[in-house]
């Protein structure tokens, strides 16, 4: 396992605008969890940092608790409350 | 089969799809855009999702209601640009009684609402344009007040 | 408003009635000719019905729905000879939100079963034709076991 | 009020199988219930009799307690189980 990980993070929705962008890659030492990387990627962009500390995640493409711990090469996805239907 | 598309859906299609000689009852939900949201005028939408987890999730849904409920289900969502009575959303499911018929397709219009990642974009009368929340979280309303125009 | 017809039923019709642009969520129930019951193969049926009063039952349930839930209820019964697979009832309810839409929808369809004076009437595979008996009791299944040619 | 009331009693799938027929004038004496012109119309088909003594009745087209009162000219239904969806 490296020292660092990796994840490609995606902003969707009203995050995306927060953001200002769609994906970002998002490194942190290991061990960590999604919450960790949230932290982070709320601290790498001006407007981020309104995204909510604890929103909805999920991990490769699956709902996901922040205290899921995260691999070199994960996709976490932020999610805004959902709208469909 | 893709649960998103972005053509209009075509409820009797999925009809189809799940009628059987065995399956007396076919319960449906049709969900169209309305012309009104929080007591502002609404003059179209679109929807976005986060394409490979929607379809994921959606399969998933589906397996846990068919395998709470004897149901064939079909469900599409509409993705892009849609007009005020646009159908955004369809859920169809086909049961040998009604009662499960009925209880499936609610039960999938309910998780796909709380589950599913689709976000709808709203356009006022007005000219503004919100992200729409259903959990009407101040904090996630500010940002979508931003015009998009 | 007829609310029992003698073609087939236009689902699509019944929706296009009810729908309007402040009316998001559309419930429908369409209940189809199934090819077995109570283990027997059912070839065809036919339904009849106390014409007046089924009308005017009708017009009462759905009176009593439009005054429980905010919702505009449309509804249709065939009679005479149906096939397998064809739709004998469609309930439409549309209402702003979907909770009301699928209560309405529901409510109608429970209430038309127990309230609304239409009668079935099955033919079998092995040639033998009965009225259905949902109660299940005894004495009125016995006369349905004559054949009427 | 006329000493006799005559009611138009209306059979209907299974009933009217049973019967033989489709409707018949019955006339019971004054006072009389919709009971009372059931009992009535059991005892005068051959069949009639293997109608419940106590169906689900309509009186002039409305769902009715078989201890409602009838008047001349009334419509009394006798509905088998119904079997509509």
């Amino acid at each position: 396992m490296p020292e660092r990980i990796r994840v490609n993070v995606l902003f969707f929705a009203s995050y995306s605008d927060l953001a200002g962008r769609e994906s970002a890659e998002v490194i942190v030492g290991s061990p960590a969890t999604a919450g960790d990387v949230v932290r982070q990627a709320r601290a790498m962009f001006p407007g981020a940092e309104r995204i909510p500390e604890r929103p909805l995640v999920a991990l490769n493409q699956t709902h996901s608790k922040l205290a899921a711990p995260v691999a070199d090469g994960d996709e976490l996805a932020l999610l805004p409350p959902m709208a469909g239907g | 089969m893709a649960f998103l598309v972005r053509r209009p859906i075509d409820e009797r299609a999925l009809v189809q799809r799940v009628a059987a000689p065995d399956r007396g009852g076919i319960a449906c939900f049709l969900g169209t855009v309305r012309n009104h949201h929080a007591n502002r005028e609404v003059r179209r939408l679109s929807y976005s999702a986060y394409e490979p987890m929607a379809e994921a999730e959606c399969r998933r849904l589906l397996d846990e209601a068919a395998s709470r409920w004897p149901a064939a289900i079909a469900l599409e969502h509409r993705l892009g640009d849609l007009a005020i009575g646009d159908v955004a959303v369809a859920v169809v499911a086909a049961a040998a009684h009604r009662e499960a018929a009925f209880e499936a397709c609610r039960y999938v219009m309910d998780q796909l609402k709380h589950r599913v990642p689709i976000w709808k974009r709203e356009h006022y009368a007005d000219g503004t344009v919100a992200w729409v929340d259903p959990t009407g979280a101040q904090a996630l309303n500010a940002p979508a007040e931003v015009s998009h125009g």
